[in-house]
């Protein structure tokens, strides 16, 4: 895999800007400036990054209620996504989302959601478009371990297995769906075996080795751009905070925790790119800096802008014509 | 005029669209060879082929979310449940996703797909013969059209493909058999506009699908009596046209609003408090009466399935009470 | 009496409901160590087991089926939706499972599950928020119950855990919170008896769930201004305590329904519809309001979200209206 | 398989039993005097009575919208199935339910169902409180290819699996769900593969041998109430009537119906009862000639039942209690 040295930078800069944005959405929902509750893409940088990076432009992701770092790593504005979190009318979504629902048409961005699997049937559905308009253009699918216990899930990679269409799915085995262990949820160890139930190409990766997402993630967009068909692409990392705000994570133990950072993903590529020349501290200290920047603005936009108009409220139900009062 | 079924007009819907942009396609269980359970899809699969009329897996929730999904990206997605009972397997597509995607996304993205549905008793028990449009015409996001005659599905049908909001269309399965004159030239029928399918001075009959036909034949049985009764179709329930339901009501200073959906909320009940929230609340002489079906599962022997069914005679017995 | 908060409330009902009966235990997601998405749970994973508390995968469809399989055996069922809005996805088994069983089986069988569901706006967006027992009230076969007090959310839980049909209990995230007298010794609060939560003579406000509160801090404020509002709780939608309904409204003259979910199709069209319908038509002076959210998705921005739910600002201004 | 010969007997009896009923069925939906559809058994009956025998009279089944034959071999009484289908007071369920909500609690008959998959959760249900109560009870739950599909019988064999629950899953695969072939709505040829998705056993058999069926039943039955957990069976099948009353069948072939016809699970185990000199010509004779005669006043039972009174329709939406009006 020769990539750039330039395109290496910039996933690196990617992982380090999702984890400084979701810093900085834990200090505000904790202090009650975001309200609602959020979920944090800590610890799972790799997975966006790598696989997103692996496919074009004119891709398209489906993402999932852990968005941000989909959304960033796809290129959102942040400043938007920030103020969307704020619930600013410069948000994203104009406040009316919130972090369940951030979305880019901008960047082929289909969009977050609050529903648990409820976006891969939309993708396999955006996929089957993108067959019948013979466009060349493939679906990232994300969701984590515990969308793939959703009927919706086995009914959508079963459609698109029987139809080969441009879509890859990708878990991000976390090994928790809120504090229910993969363990508890799940009889089988491998989560990629249940590929075999469709009969698409399945594989487990370490997720936190974002080179190894970025290869196995391009094999298989090349493969559903030449009408290869669907894969199931199981990528095994960990979320270092708790499920969302109120998470006391009394069902895991810090251990377990501490093993995994030891396996930040960040860090690791830092290692990496260090080792091939390509990074040093000052570097490292430059780019955080302008991260750090970048961040700063985003909340600063978010907190400067306004709250939408009351009235607001009425719009966007209907693309056109009016909310019956 | 020539007349056609309810059946032939919805299929017609579908071919001319499909004809005029190639990005309306049809996705659903068994509407290609098999042409439909009812029949509606009959000669689409040869005229377009495997692609734009897709059999699928029976998977609603599936095919739902294809519809989604699809429609964000141009496409124009008709799909289909082959019983509205099911919309019950596809209701998170429909109601978290579809409905709200234009809403939540800031107007970012639309989803314009169209669902369609055959609703309503036709003996087979609990689970094929619901009319369930009160779920649907309760969720914002979602515009919801539930015609009666062949004119009506047609020009309906075509205004749905074009729109560019979700559209869920619910045809009735013995609206497929029913005649009526359409017209071999193109039209359409613009949403929020009710249809006097019969007009009256005496009270206002508010009946919805294949409630109309009974509403009309009650209203003829009723002229022999002297009551000259107007027969309203709304047409479309999201959006409503209270505009002439209002107008109707204030007119004739009397109400009835009939449906074959359960009475206990169904949209029987929203139409009555909408009109006693308007102006014709002051011109009303009597209660309004609902003539709905009841509030059971619908059962599958005939003698009780008829009992379901609000019938031309509960229509005119309801009428009389509050003419009394 | 001592004061706990409504999460209190219905951890007490379990805890009391599962000592007494074996059959009963409790299943759905994070229920067990994490004592469910709202802490309600607390300690009874603790006290029961893993066998009596059960977590499961996310699988709504296979949750409620289980609570319907589990029921048909003997066993007393208490199923959570994590949000209500997740119905959607069991839908089909609460809507053609569930509710029909009874009737579709001639009787044969029955189904004594209970659904628990947290509805209402919380900063959660439209997927996280929703208030949709206008879903289940249409659909005969299930009783819907949707309590405001802690005093009502405990001794309607233990009502419906002990009742034979399919019960889905509905609480408001914001009732998890509020405070209310609630006695030690147990007590059980029968189906279809409304509570007057405070009376009055020149209105009736008749309020669900989480409204209620906001509706009798309206009544204070009205009661400044000289205004005697008469507040009734139904408690339970199905069934519906028309009687007392009737009986305040034909004393008033004038009523206003509240509810926080969407006002077209919501259930507050179908009580209007009701007492429109009764003797009460004869007595009412006024048109009858509805203070409802708006037919809009729950936005999540707190501005548009406080936009979305009816206020006591707002409840104060319908009455004003009809009392003009 | 030592099976004793009064027990033999009586499986081929069943057999006839359902073939005939049905027939009987077919005649009276297509001269008008049952309304509305039915999906008939015929061709499948080796899977209803093999699997139904093997286990006990205590295990439960759930059944499907091609429900008749699973009835008769639990032991519904066919007069009263007669009668429902006819619509009548004295059918299983009163005439409110019809051919496709079939029911029987006397002999631990969970029920068809309308929905295509809708039982299986249920049975998973069932199977959870056979568990709980420690009964040693097992459920069958029977569907066939078309619900595999289905979104709920994912989760519920997910949770089946998870919590070692005593059911057996059994998917009668005759080729199709209406008119939909397996090759058009899966990219597996074999089915059972898909037990691998929830690392529960999966088997395909021959659903037209009964012999066999019997076999791998019993076997999954006694390991599901040894507290070993859920089986999927697959057992291919044909049916050789139309999905139902108004299918042309133009989506298969008249080889392709006459291949499967010469399979007939009745006349393969009526050979091997003739060889093992259980079954002669008299006997048949015999046994057809009562079966006719029992399905005959089940008719006259059906036809001469009274409909149900209108005002019926109020009863049984609630346990007690009144419906609201
Ligand atoms: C259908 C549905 N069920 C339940 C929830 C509540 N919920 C939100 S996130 C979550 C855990 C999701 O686990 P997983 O899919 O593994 O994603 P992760 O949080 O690990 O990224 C749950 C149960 C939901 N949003 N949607
Ligand atoms: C959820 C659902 N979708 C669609 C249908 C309509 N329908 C009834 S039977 C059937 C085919 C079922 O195929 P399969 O499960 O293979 O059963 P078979 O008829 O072959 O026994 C269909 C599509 C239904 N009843 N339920
Ligand atoms: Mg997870
Ligand atoms: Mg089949």
């Amino acid at each position: 895999m020769e990539l750039s040295e330039e395109k290496l930078l910039k996933m690196y800069q990617d992982m380090i800007e999702i984890r400084e944005f979701e810093r900085k959405v834990d200090y505000f929902i904790s202090h009650g400036d975001i309200t609602g509750t959020t979920h944090l893409y800590i610890g799972e940088e790799a997975i966006a990054v790598g696989a997103i990076n692996a496919a074009e432009e004119k891709d398209y992701i489906s993402s999932t209620h852990r968005g941000h770092g989909h959304s960033i790593a796809k290129g959102v504005n942040i400043k938007e996504m920030m103020a969307e979190l704020f619930g600013k009318t410069t948000g994203s979504c104009k406040g009316k989302g919130g972090s369940l629902h951030i979305v880019d048409s901008d960047t082929n961005n289909l969009g977050a959601n609050g529903i648990v699997g409820g976006g891969i049937p939309i993708a396999v559905g955006a996929a089957l478009a993108a067959k019948m308009q013979e466009n060349g253009e493939v679906i990232l699918c994300f969701f984590s371990d515990g969308a793939m216990n959703q009927g919706a899930f086995h009914e959508a990679v079963n459609m698109a297995s029987v139809w080969d269409l441009p879509v890859v799915f990708i878990c991000e085995n976390n090994q928790y769906g809120m504090s229910t262990s993969v363990e508890k949820a799940f009889n089988i160890q491998d989560l990629s075996a249940r590929a075999k139930a469709y009969n698409i190409p399945g594989v487990k990766i370490d997720g936190n080795k974002i080179m190894e997402v970025y290869e196995v993630v391009q094999e298989a967009v090349e493969r559903a751009r030449q009408d290869g068909g669907p894969s199931l692409i199981v990528a095994e990392t960990y979320r270092w905070k708790g499920h969302s705000k109120s998470d006391a994570k009394v069902y895991r133990t810090k251990e377990e925790e501490k093993a995994w950072k030891e396996r930040d993903p960040i860090a690791q590529f830092e290692e990496e790119l260090k080792a091939q020349g390509i990074l040093d501290e000052q570097k490292i200290e430059d780019i955080r800096e302008e991260i750090d920047e970048k961040v700063e603005a985003a909340v600063k936009f978010a907190q400067e802008s306004p709250f939408p108009d009351k009235e607001d409220i009425y719009d966007d139900v209907y693309v056109d014509g009016e909310v019956e009062l | 005029m020539r007349e056609i079924t309810g059946r032939q007009a919805v299929n017609e819907a579908l071919r001319e669209e499909m004809e005029r942009d190639e990005n309306v396609f049809l996705i659903g269980e068994d509407i290609g060879i098999y042409g439909g359970a009812f029949g509606v899809t009959n000669g689409l699969l040869d005229k377009f082929g495997e692609k734009r009329v897709r059999d699928t897996p029976i998977s609603e929730a599936g095919i739902a979310g294809a519809a989604v999904g699809a429609s964000l990206m141009g496409m124009r997605p008709v799909a289909e449940m082959m019983f509205m009972d099911f919309i019950t397997i596809a209701s998170d597509q429909i109601i978290n996703q579809g409905a709200k995607i234009h809403y939540m996304f800031g107007g970012q993205m639309n989803a314009p797909f169209v669902l369609r549905m055959p609703a309503g008793a036709a003996a087979a028990g609990a689970q094929h013969t619901q009319s369930l449009e009160a779920l649907l015409y309760h969720i914002p996001g979602l515009k919801v059209v539930m015609p009666s005659t062949p004119y009506d599905l047609k020009g309906l049908l075509k205004t749905s493909i074009r729109d560019d909001n979700p559209v869920m269309f619910i045809e009735h399965k013995k609206g497929y058999g029913e005649k009526g004159e359409v017209p071999e030239e193109e039209y359409t029928i613009p949403f929020g506009q009710a249809d006097i399918k019969r007009e009256g001075e005496d009270l206002t009959i508010i009946a919805t699908s294949h409630m109309v036909f009974k509403a009309l034949k009650a209203a003829e049985e009723l002229a022999k009596q002297g009551i000259d009764a107007e027969v309203l179709d709304p047409r479309t329930l999201v959006p409503l046209d209270m505009e002439s339901i209002v107008k109707s009501v204030s007119k004739t200073g009397r109400a009835v609003v009939v449906h074959e959906a359960h009475r206990r909320g169904g949209i029987g009940g929203d139409i009555v408090a909408r009109i006693v929230d308007s102006e014709a609340f002051y011109y009303l002489e009597t209660p309004i009466k609902r003539i709905t079906g009841p509030n059971t599962p619908v059962p599958f022997s005939p003698v009780l399935e008829s009992e379901f069914i609000p019938s031309e005679e509960k229509i005119i017995k309801g009428v009389l009470d509050i003419l009394d």
